[in-house]
């Protein structure tokens, strides 16, 4: 071991064309995103994974396999226009009723969100089901814990439903600047106003009047 | 002579419009299954005043839906609880919408109710948009695809551990050098405890109406080797304690290092 | 797609770099190799997917990928250099358990001992798991049954016990005198060392003082 570490080469990068060659290797050969960081602890010592992105990512532009970004990590994909020479590979996914397509597009635009404010949004009841279900197709996860009075738990997408969904990050969900502009991702109980759900929601309780012009003044 | 039939002859009554509108209310009805919950059939009844949602009224949504609520009523149909509540709300909203306001009144007012409904509708629209939109991307399995062939990306954990040549020799000393640390050793062998004392007596003294002496509840077994007879004593003698202070059991000893006695103490005298 | 199908630029074929993303994205996307004739197959009329291909493995020469040719097929594999990044061993050093530690020295004391004989020793009781653990570190291994009534199997270290711990042979461990001359013994035992007797002990008395010596003089 110790005549090994006089060797400088291994104390020093590799080039950084060669880098880019690994994190290449490295993301064709998995089916999930990796993070520089997962890919780095695979290169030799000193390596820079994200540089090396940043050239694999121009090499790829306009081929027929692209390279994305999945939240903080990279994946390679094929590109969209040609998904009609993959019928073979078509993966027939389960698919989702309306109260669990719309449970995931609150999840995702309201992120993160508890149970209480998706009814209040949907004014229904989420049955336990819509929301496992989510979870179990891996697009849903609990996130933190709200820190509201009961400590309610929330849900957030995860990286999985930003790689299906061909999203880089959650802000590039569609029309969600506009959504915002527009106060309709606001959450704005109101006192007095109807509910016809949540008789069970410990954070759903309406603020105190006196909080109320606040609520309506952001 | 020829009658026509009731719901004919109100067909007639009205133009084209109305019975647009009751048989539209009706298909309605008869879908109530595919609704999901009140709030999605506002929004369908709001679609029909044909404005942008913003200047939806609220009003006459209300009335709306309070009317499809009669209709369902008349067919007999049961709506569940959640639409009811709905529409007693909405009848409250149009009450407030339509009295002056009332000063001493606390809480929003009507107008505030009816925008933050309006509000609600808006809402959910939005979302049923934007979920269409995630919906009509281009989808990992069906436009976009992951490679067929996937490599194992493997990280295998091998735990080793370190131990050194010091510490399993020290670790061997320590256990074949137990005896000789004895002094830090609780034994508990030869330890009678205060609770052990305490439960012992507790179960006697019921029956020692007279004076008895304290070594009589020594339990036998420990009035063998001194060590063990000193440490049944004294514990036997802090229940004793204990159970005088309770007020159980009187103590009585006659004279220095004469035998202590005791005896229940008649809670009735 | 039969609606499509009066198209005229579906009777013309794209062109040969469109030709290339395609078989670049199929050759990606499949399970298995593919044959340019499959290729051809889902192509637009009039393709040519051999002719892409030979700009496709130009392209990729000297990548982190390669087309490969398997049989009259293609596939995109990793290049034969790069496949220590799919393999990764993450060692992970932790310190040995007090139990661990003790159960080791008596077997490197005793050996061959038995599980009794080893609890016998300790005062307490050996958990399946403490042997298992240091059988897995490769220190201690099986030795012969005992002839004694149920044949219980024994202890012995290994090899690479006494490579790691720099013996010849278990003979050079010291006796307990020794320890106490090269001040090994603590002047009071370690934290925890304080047993109450028959605690968990299952096989109770340790063993009456005299035969202490004895254990060291071998």
């Amino acid at each position: 071991m110790t005549d090994q570490s006089d060797d400088p080469s291994l104390f020093r990068a590799p080039p950084l064309a060669e880098q880019e060659r690994m994190v290449e290797a490295m993301l064709f050969a998995s089916a999930e995103p990796l993070t520089t960081r997962e890919m780095e602890a695979r290169m030799p010592h000193g390596s820079d994974a994200a540089e090396a992105m940043v050239l694999l990512r121009k090499r790829y532009e306009g081929r027929g396999v692209q390279v994305v970004r999945v939240g903080e990590a990279w994946a390679i994909r094929t590109a969209a226009d040609l998904g009609f020479l993959m019928s073979r590979e078509q993966v027939e996914t389960r698919r989702l009723s309306r109260a669990a397509v719309e449970t995931l597009a609150i999840i995702a635009y309201h992120q993160p969100v508890t149970r209480a404010e998706i009814e209040e949004i949907r004014g229904v009841s989420v049955s336990r089901g819509t929301i496992d279900q989510l979870i179990e197709q891996g697009w849903v996860r609990f996130g933190r814990r709200k820190m509201t009075p009961g400590r309610p738990v929330t849900f957030v997408v995860t990286e999985e439903f930003l790689d299906h969904f061909g999203l880089e990050t959650t802000r590039d969900l569609p029309g969600l600047k506009e959504l915002r502009e527009a106060g309709l991702l606001e959450n704005r109980p109101l006192e007095g106003a109807v509910r016809v759900v949540g008789e069970d929601d410990e954070d759903g309780e309406a603020p105190p009047p006196e909080d109320q012009e606040d609520m309506f003044e952001d | 002579m020829t009658t026509n039939p009731p719901d004919a002859a109100n067909a007639n009554d009205g133009d084209w419009g109305a019975i647009h509108d009751r048989r539209a209310s009706e298909a309605l009805i008869l879908d109530i299954d595919g609704f999901e919950g009140p709030l999605d059939l506002l929004l369908t009844l709001g679609r029909t005043q044909k404005v942008d949602l913003k200047r939806i009224s609220i009003q006459q949504l209300a009335e709306q839906y309070l009317g499809f609520v009669e209709q369902a009523r008349k067919l007999r149909i049961e709506l569940a609880a959640d639409y009811l509540v709905m529409a007693a709300w909405l009848a409250f909203l149009k009450s407030r919408l339509l009295l002056p306001p009332d000063p001493a009144d606390e809480g929003p007012s009507g107008e505030e109710l009816a925008a933050h409904l309006a509000f609600q509708l808006e809402r959910l629209a939005a979302m049923r948009e934007a979920a269409a939109k995630i919906m009509a991307r281009d989808r990992i399995g069906q436009d976009r695809f992951v490679r067929g062939i996937p490599e194992d990306l493997t990280t295998a954990k091998r735990i080793t551990y370190s131990a050194s040549l010091i510490e399993l020799m020290q670790a061997y000393a320590r256990i074949r050098t137990r005896d000789d640390f004895r002094p830090y050793v609780m034994d508990r062998e030869d330890v009678f405890t205060l609770e052990e004392a305490l439960e012992g007596m507790r179960g006697l003294i019921g029956y020692a109406g007279d004076w008895t002496t304290l070594e009589s509840y020594i339990p036998e077994g420990w009035r063998g080797t001194p060590q063990r007879r000193r440490a049944a004593t004294a514990a036997t003698f802090a229940a004793a304690l204990e159970l005088v202070k309770s007020g159980r059991a009187e103590l009585r000893q006659s004279e220095t290092f004469a035998p202590i006695t005791l005896r229940r103490r008649d809670d009735r005298t």
